[in-house]
């Protein structure tokens, strides 16, 4: 995706784009572009991937010791973000099976939330209540 | 609703999480840090179900029974029992992992069933898997139920490189040969299954939380790998910080054990041969009495207090913080020196300090306070065994040899409290028992600890 | 551009992708996708944008007031990074204009990026031969 | 070269960028971190050159004469100057990119003038001009160039706003013309770098740095617009760099002077009317000799020196050294109080005592240091006055008022070195100079320091 536009074959794709874009616009719509991975979104994922990984790493070196404990539990419960997949299985075209699996991974994943942030909350309480 | 605004949502929720984060970097912001990142999660969920069409009955009846479930754990649980239901929350989250990309492969188009794709999804539920039964038998051996402990025999080491291999092959297949992807899938599914079981049950009980930080780091990081076949943010960020926060944590606690991750891992901390001349060394222990301690304490200027994993098990978190209450109305400065890996997992004796509702600032790191504690009147030692043995010091040759300790030795007095003369998870004797400067007070923590209350109070 | 593949719509999307991809592929190869910036991309972007924003942060909060002067000079060598914009100006094909503006542009972003690097690197070598 | 190669190759750009940047957090690794920035300018160089058809003499002409012209300015120029280099080099930066911007709008085709590329083209212009205008009169202004002193003039405001005006109206025709793009982007070229030279004309010349740093972080910002335009991530996120490095700066600078960012822009620091009493103020005034300095420092166990904005001017720092290393033989503790506005950018001071071999151990900062202020023997103040002055603590209406200060006066002897009894930055007098412990020894800080070597010598 990403590219710099000043390339020397410029009027060739210009010529091409009008179609292209077309095209593209209407596979985007239907959903369709989800089909593959191109390798330049892959680039901007990869991107957002180091970057996260940085963000990650600055943040957390910096969570003092005395929360460590309610850091393992609240992470754990950011974790819980499979839910998001768990909660696509239940699309009503898809079968019964899928929708079985489906529906406990909604369980799992939604006490793995809720139970996560809900103690970790539980347990913050209690730092914040001295001082 | 469009792509892209739901993808603006994601990003919302993405950076939701990253202030989340930031919030846990100070005790007075963390609870709205943790709001923030529920809210992310909240905003996450909306914009999935936003605009399709789902079997509404059964999703909201699994969000329903799960987040009940959720709750009455989170709310039941004693703060004492916090590593347990971490490892469990842990659990259900590769359990619903390793579901999930089950559920794909069923459902997945043939146009979707790309070579990344399958990648990603064996990767899901390859480690969804591992998490699953590692993460319950660590639960397991958190909760010390019999049966699973010191289960070792010949050939463990093969059999989990065999299981490994097994599972890396019919990955290996599901790639390849995506038409049969269902059968392949689920026969890893098992394999890894056991292989998480095999994996964790011949790593001692206190070593659990580093099992669970790097098992959770590795669900981080399938997290990430599923965003990307979904060309998901949220998802490859989400799994990004879990993974650098497990990883930090898995790294912190080696470090302060001074063991390598292998070490813990591949569980090289033998029972140490030195436990035979426990009795020699023992011979000059003295033992105490709640009344002497409550002199002792009458007496002093600034006493340190050590928790450990005793004060954890008796749950003696408010009998000292009875004892705090009063030695302060006495003008005793009472401060406490936590050890990095005291009790079971990092923060652990932060937890219970705080649920007493003793003040933060209290709370002492070992590197700060150590230059300090030849200053010491007198250091109560509660239920810390390990953390306390200056044999790390002394024996190169000693399990625990070159992990950093709290100097407790050094204070003018130490008052260990616990039941007996038997050893810590390290399985090596003391020899701060038995130091003339120590005097123990045998008894299970709470009690001793009330004993010295009711003393103080009665002088 | 992400998307979530599971889509009720994948059947119609299905029939329509390899048009699209092969419209797609045609245009990004010569360069046609540079012309638009379409709205997945620009999502993907803002990500990238946040994230970042989120590092320098993180980052620079964390040098010490020691360095703020090669802190200064080194952050400003970066900002040459228009350098990369300068040189697409020389372009074979870009008229004389075109090319004049980018010398000047490339002389002025290379003296930034050089001495800014040089001088930063000169400071840093006084702080680093003590100790 | 395919596209995904080349921004692979971007990616490790940027994160070579951000190791580089990691680097600068400790002054060990700090050179090896500027080098993996300069390595990441060099690969983004590299793949914007690969594969495509250039005009290469021009470019390589470009590119040596620029190199060449750099290494001189950055070898040549004395480590005093820097506050002044970093400006110039600065706004070189602000006119490549207006003349990227130019350039782009007369090659690019139709298609390629998009809404947002255009308001990316116009925004970079935009900022490029004022930083370019902008930072060539901070250089001036710093150079200390006489023409450029306390220009002022009735309805300065009113001019600035109406030409800010002027070029927001024609970047928005600029946009919604695209066919007359060439035309309104040279005018408000032309415009925005009048509004440059006038916004800074009038900002006070120890301000400078807080204009620096603004405009480089808006430099930074354009950068990353234009990476939205060119989809190209390097761009991005070098452009977030560059724009938080400088907006953290700007923020560090305003809280260390207690003032507030439109305050410094708009100039509402005036010559304080406090200066006729000056004459009453300076009536109890003591002089010294560097004969009795050496005598002073001679019996002191602990001396702290307090460098400003005169160390820089006289270029003391080398006789600053030759007195330090003389005080240590003599087994005199001494330490460098660094108050974060000292001298004219954030960190000079410390720039310059490094280069003069001085351990950085030694350099305290102020809030580390004041505590123990009153335990030191003598306090060497060097060519630094408001930092010192303790108005700032005591008059709620002085124009420094709040501005946290060195609190040199609580030393036992407080010894100024400095030309007169002149003021500072700020304009107004310093009491400290009449405090009953200060003793003040006139001359050229150069001059100055190496009297008082030479009188240690000789003693
Ligand atoms: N925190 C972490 O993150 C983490 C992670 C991995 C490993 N570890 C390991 O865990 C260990 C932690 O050290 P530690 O000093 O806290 O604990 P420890 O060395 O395991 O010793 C705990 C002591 O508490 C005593 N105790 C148990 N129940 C008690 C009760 N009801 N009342 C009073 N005393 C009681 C036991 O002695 P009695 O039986 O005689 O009473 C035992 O000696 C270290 O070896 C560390 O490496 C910790
Ligand atoms: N550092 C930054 O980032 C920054 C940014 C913005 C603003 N500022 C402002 O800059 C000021 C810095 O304070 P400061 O205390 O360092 O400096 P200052 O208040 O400007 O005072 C410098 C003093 O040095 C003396 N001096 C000049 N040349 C000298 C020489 N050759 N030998 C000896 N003395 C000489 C001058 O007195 P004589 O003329 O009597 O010799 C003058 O009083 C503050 O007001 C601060 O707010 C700094």
């Amino acid at each position: 995706m990403p590219d710099v536009p000043l390339s020397p074959l410029l009027p060739e794709a210009q010529r091409l784009l009008p179609e292209a874009q077309r095209a593209a616009a209407q596979a985007a719509e239907t959903g369709a572009a989800a089909g593959g991975l191109d390798s330049g979104t892959l680039v901007l994922l990869l991107t957002i991937f180091a970057l996260a990984v940085f963000v990650g790493f600055e943040i957390i070196t910096k969570i003092p010791p005395t929360l460590h404990t309610p850091l393992m539990s609240g992470s754990n419960a950011i974790s819980g973000i499979t839910l998001m997949g768990a909660l696509l299985a239940l699309d009503v075209d898809h079968t019964g099976l899928a929708k079985a699996l489906g529906f406990l991974a909604i369980v799992l994943a939604t006490m793995n939330v809720v139970g996560g942030f809900l103690v970790t909350h539980r347990m913050l309480g209690m730092f914040q209540r001295k001082k | 609703m469009s792509n892209s605004v739901t993808n603006l949502a994601y990003l919302a929720a993405s950076v939701l999480f990253i202030l989340g984060l930031k919030g846990l970097t100070h005790p007075r912001t963390a609870v709205q840090g943790n709001l923030l990142g529920a809210l992310g999660m909240f905003v996450a969920v909306v914009f999935t179900l936003a605009g399709r069409q789902f079997e509404w009955a059964a999703l909201i009846a699994g969000l329903v029974v799960g987040g009940a479930l959720g709750v009455i754990l989170a709310v039941k649980i004693q703060m004492t029992a916090m590593p347990q239901l971490v490892a469990l929350f842990n659990g259900f989250g590769g359990g619903a992992s390793l579901l999930v990309a089950g559920a794909y492969l069923i459902f997945a188009s043939e146009a979707e069933r790309t070579t990344p794709a399958l990648v990603a999804t064996a990767a899901s539920g390859l480690i969804g898997a591992v998490t699953f039964s590692g993460s319950l038998v660590a639960f397991g051996k958190l909760q010390e139920l019999k049966f699973l402990k010191d289960v070792r025999f010949t050939g463990q080491q093969l059999a989990n490189l065999a299981l490994a291999a097994a599972c890396v092959i019919l990955a290996t297949v599901l790639v390849a040969q995506p038409e049969a992807a269902n059968l392949s899938y689920w026969v890893m599914v098992l394999l890894a299954l056991g292989l998480g079981v095999l994996l964790v049950i011949s790593i001692g009980g206190a070593d659990m939380p580093v099992v669970i930080a790097l098992l959770n780091s590795y669900s981080g990081l399938a997290a990430a790998a599923t965003g990307f076949v979904l060309q998901n943010n949220v998802l490859i960020i989400a799994g990004s910080l879990v993974g650098a926060s497990g990883i930090i944590l898995t790294q912190i606690m080696c470090k302060a054990m001074n063991r390598s991750l292998p070490a813990v891992l591949f569980g090289s901390l033998q029972p140490a041969g030195g436990t035979r001349d426990a009795g020699d060394l023992y011979a000059t222990v003295k033992s105490t009495t709640p009344d002497e301690v409550a002199l002792l304490l009458d007496s002093a200027s600034r006493v340190v207090i050590v928790p450990g994993y005793g004060m954890a098990v008796a749950q003696a978190q408010h009998a000292v913080r009875d004892l705090v209450n009063l030695l302060d109305k006495r003008g005793v400065a009472v401060e406490f020196a936590i050890h990095p890996v005291a009790g079971r997992m990092p923060g652990h004796m932060n937890v219970l300090l705080a649920e007493a509702d003793i003040d933060y600032e209290r709370l002492k790191e070992m590197d700060d306070i150590n230059p300090t504690l030849d200053q010491a009147d007198v250091c109560i030692v509660l239920g810390a065994n390990d953390v306390v043995n200056p044999v790390a010091r002394t024996d190169p040759k000693s399990p625990i040899a070159g992990m950093p300790i709290i100097d407790a030795d050094k204070a003018r007095t130490v008052v260990v409290i616990k039941r007996s003369l038997s050893p810590g998870f390290a399985g090596i004797p003391n020899p701060l028992f038995a130091a003339p400067n120590a005097l123990m007070l045998y008894g299970d923590g709470r009690d001793a600890v009330l004993g010295v209350v009711k003393a103080l109070q009665e002088s």
